[in-house]
């Protein structure tokens, strides 16, 4: 079976994210206001062939734990998505 | 909103009359396919219809040419069995609508052009025009841009090491985005972009074909795209696909093809670029008078259902077209797939065909499958050499008069000129800190001076103490108050940035950025402009060796200022010891090398000036171009830095042209670079701080008298203005200011202005 | 003579020039292909500056998966010298044979600039023949050169002498200033500057020669390991 | 009122995507089999105060579109999320 998974890659807690800081700081002159903790984080989307779904997230975990994301900065975690 | 449905051939960009001439060619009405190979190979971008008549006034001709415009790049003999190889474009349009990635694949696309031709790819600059800073939209573009062409060009492997920067509401909703990339090879391995031997193949080489910019050279260069407003309208049927650059892929096809050359396994190569896989073919079997067969379906693609003039028209980067024997398709595919890149065989070459009057022309057929029915059918030179060549009416504008009547350099002045002077000063590093320069070990001075200057040594390279010395220059202030005059100045502003180096121009190449080639005025402008280029070349004794031209730069209905830029090439034969630079030192004696007063009957013009137009004063006249005069200074202070990238001891401890903004901006940068003052005579005039007009230079010496003696000899000019040393810069009554203040308003210009956007 | 490994990813870019500088102070270089598994006959390996499999996902993050890689890590744990120069740098902490994490620059931005570096500690081929406190101006050229550590890991670097250059004035939000970084023995290194572009005044310093000479084993203690 | 926001910015289709390309042609060398379609895509986090549910989605939709990402080339959408 194939399965459409969603990778999501957020930076850990205390980890300085010089991005989300850069976008909130942009926000008041582009007139947004009331918008706060801005964090950037990236997301990978792809297809897995597996047995079943929890296969399929095993695999996806596997994947983003030992290549999409780096443990020393970065929090991984996979889930089944809709395309 | 939409009008009655066109007929195909006006969709696709085609006249009337254009049609009627396919319909001749042929001999029988063309089908959709030919039409849409036609319609983009017959497109201003591809084919020049509008100015190539008048490029022929350029002169080409020197005896270091080994390739002069046509081909991919421009390529000189630089000595010692190195060729270097130069070519500029621009990547205006794209990079308007998605600034990251039309800047990047702008720097693929040059880089292309110049490994096309055998050459190391060594160095990319930028020239960069914007609107100025006074909107958020205006930093999207320059952050964009900028981080493109260091996203693209950092990772691929090629310093960039200078460009312009110019910031003008001419600009505002057209950005130019102007990339020139020099590269060198071995004299003896000059390879061309020719197909030639019946049966050799056609072999495409890199990533696979998408939708990629589909029909966008010929809807981006034949018509504009902007609302009445400014804004970017595009509707979706006119939308370009915007193209993703992948540097990664391109790097290992750099790799890979200078391989192939390095192993002599091709015959010719050709990049892909506007027009893609057409363009390609055509031009090699044109080139080589032989014909080609294309086989659509062998070309590996990106997306399902794409049509066969999409196959043929997209804009899909990083692909290379090589032909090669078939003997060698072993070789090549294996060391193809060493480096990760795809190589499909797509194509052969074919017999030329005799047609009924004997001629024999070499036929570009499109077929579906490798022996399949032939889905397009057209003579490869009618698409690659024979677009209709049109002499646009030309009329000086009306108002001209008028505008050049409107001359600010008897203004009084207004304002403390402190004030005028530091507002004036701007330093590009934001910009360039941006982009690799030191790549290669070449660099030896780098963005930030007058001219790169590197060493001419690279992977493969025959050893050479020789240098080669770059920059590239525009005034597009001085170009709309005499397009003919401006650009005559440029070409001598840019030799003097070259002499600064200690270097010798060798070769010139030029991007035309300009408007509506559909209103008169812009044609007149551009071939003033054309006609300027050909008259400072001539009078300089410089080659042109390429160029582009960029049409249809409008911001909400206006043109730009017709934006010549070029890009020089220049020689230093021995490069042991770098030039001075701007690094005076304390005590050093400060002169004017070169006439004081402009040429003409103003002697200090200010017309078109940085510190006119920042008062709003466009109008005025410019310096007229005397390339006597200008030439006799530039080659007394090259020789005499050359001599110090040569090893020999000098007097000399600094020099610097006096540019944009004037001798006061001249100054204040060598203040502000050494942190050591100066104490200068009052001057002339108050318009002698202001004035801008090249063939001057501001150097230093801890040897006047000697110096002296020499420029003597040699009867050019030197004004002995005053001496360095003290903590301020100061310009008889006129002007003082704290040598801090020079540094950190010219350093944090840039960055204040950007940061107050939000 | 020493024999210089010079490793190169698809993507790699400064294996010339780091090839160049070895062969400036009398050795020499040569070429690894990122698939060769051996290591056999080296003195020493230059992981060089570029952008392995195109920096894609996160610098170093796909070419520490190269085979070559294995046979690094071998040869690092034999006591073999492996130097990392920006994007050897971080494909060294992705591959876990150095500690941290190479961030973002604190502005966003590519920078290329000359920087100044002190020696911080000279318990390593990279910095044997400097001085403690020694200022080198040597160039940087990265976009993610901010070195990112835990606390516990930042107080054990520093204890050991692991941290061996430190920024004047830090040019990316780099942790503590951090510029390199050693593992506790010494023998690999990882530096975000570029030593071998200030190999000589005509380039605008000649800086980076004491930190080759070191790595080469030109000066400075033969073995500092026994420490 | 606060909610949580997350903004998913991914590429239009059609429009070629290097990075994913080139993770998943890695794969199969780190042992990786039967995961296709690769593709990497970004992804905001953050804090929007507003009337309501809709009031806070509208005001990030507009800030995704605006400032997150580039309509020519990037598809955005903004969904609630749980922190
Ligand atoms: N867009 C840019 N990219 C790289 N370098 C730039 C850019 N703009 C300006 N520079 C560099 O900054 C320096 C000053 O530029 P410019 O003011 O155009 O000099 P000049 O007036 O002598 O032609 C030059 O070395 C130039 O190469
Ligand atoms: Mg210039």
């Amino acid at each position: 079976m194939n399965y459409f998974v969603i990778v999501d890659v957020t930076l850990r807690r205390g980890i300085a994210d010089p991005e989300g800081a850069t976008i909130e700081r942009a926000l008041p002159a582009l007139g947004f206001t009331g918008v706060t903790n801005v964090h950037a984080g990236k997301a990978f989307r792809f297809d897995v062939e597996a047995e079943s779904e929890g296969a399929a997230l095993e695999k996806a975990t596997s994947l983003a734990q030992r290549l999409l994301s780096n443990p020393v900065i970065e929090d991984a975690s996979a889930r089944l998505g809709e395309r | 909103m939409r009008s009655a449905p066109q007929p195909l051939h006006r969709a696709l960009g085609l006249t009337d009359t254009e049609l009627d001439i396919i319909r001749d060619v042929l001999g029988r009405e063309p089908n959709s396919l030919e039409l849409a190979l036609y319609g983009v190979m017959w497109s201003e971008h591809c084919s020049y219809k509008s100015s190539r008549m008048h490029l022929r006034r350029l002169p080409t001709h020197g005896a270091h040419v080994l390739v002069g415009p046509g081909e991919n790049a421009g390529v000189i003999d630089a000595g010692d069995g190195i060729a270097v190889a130069i070519r500029i474009e621009s990547h205006n349009h794209p990079s308007a609508i998605e600034p990251y990635q039309g800047a990047a694949t702008g720097v693929g696309g040059i880089l292309r052009d110049v490994f096309t031709m055998g050459a190391r790819p060594l160095a990319v600059m930028d020239p960069l025009f914007f609107g100025e800073l006074t909107d958020a939209r205006q930093r999207w573009l320059v952050e964009g841009v900028v981080s493109g062409i260091s996203g693209y060009g950092n990772s691929v492997g090629v310093p960039t090491i200078g460009g312009e920067l110019t910031f003008d509401d001419c600009y505002s909703s057209n950005p130019l985005v102007n990339v020139l990339c020099c590269g060198a090879l071995p004299t003896e391995r000059l390879v061309l972009g020719v197909a030639s031997g019946v049966g050799n193949l056609a072999v495409l080489l890199g990533s696979s074909t998408g939708r990629d910019g589909i029909g966008g050279v010929s809807v981006l260069a034949s018509a504009g795209f902007q609302g009445s407003d400014g804004a970017v309208s595009l509707d979706d049927a006119k939308r370009p696909s915007v193209q993703v650059g992948d540097p990664y892929e391109e790097k290992r096809l750099i790799e890979a093809c200078l391989e192939l050359l390095d192993e002599r396994l091709v015959v010719g190569i050709q990049d892909l670029g506007g027009a893609g896989i057409v363009c390609a073919t055509c031009e090699t079997a044109a080139r080589g008078g032989v014909g080609m067969d294309v086989d659509v379906t062998a070309i590996p693609l990106r997306e399902e259902g794409m049509q066969p003039y999409e196959i043929m028209t997209s804009e899909s980067q990083e692909r290379m077209l090589a032909i090669i024997t078939p003997e060698n398709w072993d070789l090549v595919a294996a060391l193809c797939a060493k480096w990760e890149v795809r190589a499909t065989v797509i194509g052969h070459v074919v017999e030329p065909v005799t047609d009924d009057q004997g001629r024999s022309v070499g036929m570009l057929r499109i077929r579906d499958g490798f022996d399949g029915e032939i889905l397009a059918q057209v003579p490869a030179s009618s698409l690659a050499d024979e677009a209709p060549l049109y002499d646009r009416p030309r009329r000086r504008p009306d108002d001209l008069d008028a505008i050049n009547a409107d001359d600010p350099t008897d203004d009084e002045p207004v304002g403390t000129p402190n004030d005028d002077l530091l507002g004036l000063l701007i330093d590009p590093a934001w910009v360039y800190r941006q982009y690799d320069s030191q790549l290669f070990l070449n660099t030896v001075v780098g963005p930030g001076s007058d001219a790169a200057l590197l060493r001419l040594a690279g992977p493969g390279l025959p050893i050479s103490e020789r240098g080669i010395a770059l920059s590239t220059d525009s005034n597009p202030r001085w170009c709309a108050l005499d397009p003919r005059a401006g650009t005559a100045l440029t070409v001598a502003e840019s030799v003097a940035n070259l002499a600064c180096v200690g270097a010798t121009a060798k070769a010139v190449v030029n991007c035309l950025n300009f408007g509506n080639p559909e209103h008169p005025e812009v044609m007149w402008q551009l071939t003033e402009s054309i006609e300027g280029m050909a008259l400072a070349c001539s009078a300089l004794d410089l080659p042109v060796v390429g160029g582009n031209v960029s049409l249809y730069n409008e911001s909400g209905g206006h043109d730009i200022d017709p934006t010549p830029v070029v890009g020089l090439l220049g020689v230093v034969d021995s490069l042991v010891a770098p030039p001075p630079g701007w690094q005076w030192c304390e005590g050093d004696a400060v002169v004017l090398v070169g006439t004081r007063h402009a040429s003409g009957p103003q002697k200090f013009p200010l017309g078109g000036t940085r510190w006119a137009t920042k008062r709003g004063r466009r109008g005025g006249r410019v310096p007229e171009f005397e390339g006597e005069v200008l030439a006799k200074a530039i080659a007394f202070v090259a020789r005499e830095i050359s001599q110090i990238c040569a090893g020999a001891a000098s007097d000399v401890t600094a020099v610097h042209d006096v540019g944009g903004g004037g001798l006061s901006v001249a100054l204040a940068e060598m203040v502000a670079v050494t942190g050591l003052g100066a104490q200068i005579i009052e001057l002339e005039h108050h318009g002698e701080l202001f004035a801008e007009f090249p063939g001057r230079f501001v150097m230093a010496t801890n040897d006047l008298v000697a110096f002296r003696a020499r420029a003597d000899e040699t009867g050019v000019p030197v004004v002995a203005l005053g001496i360095v040393g003290g903590d301020a810069l100061r310009i008889g009554e006129t002007i003082d200011v704290a040598v801090g203040e020079v540094s950190s308003r010219r350093r944090g210009a840039l960055e204040a202005s950007l940061a107050s956007l939000g | 003579m020493s024999r210089i490994g010079v490793v190169v990813f698809p993507g790699s870019n400064c294996e010339y020039d780091a090839a160049a500088a070895v062969e400036q102070l009398g050795d020499r270089a040569e070429f690894v292909w990122h698939t060769r598994t051996d290591l056999e006959g080296l003195d020493g390996v230059i992981l060089p500056g570029g952008f392995a499999h195109g920096d894609y996902l996160r610098p170093g993050a796909l070419a520490r998966f190269s085979p070559v890689m294995a046979a690094v890590e071998r040869f690092a744990q034999g006591g073999g010298s492996v130097l990392g120069i920006c994007n050897g740098f971080q494909v060294l902490v992705e591959a876990g044979l150095l500690a941290g994490a190479l961030q973002k620059n604190r502005g966003l931005t590519f920078l290329c600039q000359p920087t100044t570096l002190v020696v911080s500690s000279t318990s390593s081929i990279l910095t044997r023949g400097a001085t403690l406190g020694q200022e080198l101006v040597v160039p940087i050229n990265h976009f993610s050169g901010s070195y990112t550590c835990s606390d516990e890991t930042y107080n054990e670097l520093n204890r050991n002498g692991q941290i061996v250059l430190r920024y004047l004035e830090n040019p990316n939000g780099s942790r503590n200033d951090i510029a390199a970084v050693a593992n506790r023995l010494g023998n690999v290194v990882g530096l975000m500057p570029h030593p071998e572009r200030a190999m000589s005044t005509l380039l605008g310093s000649a800086d980076g020669r004491v930190l080759m000479e070191s790595f080469l084993g030109l000066t400075g203690a033969p073995s500092f390991l026994a420490h």
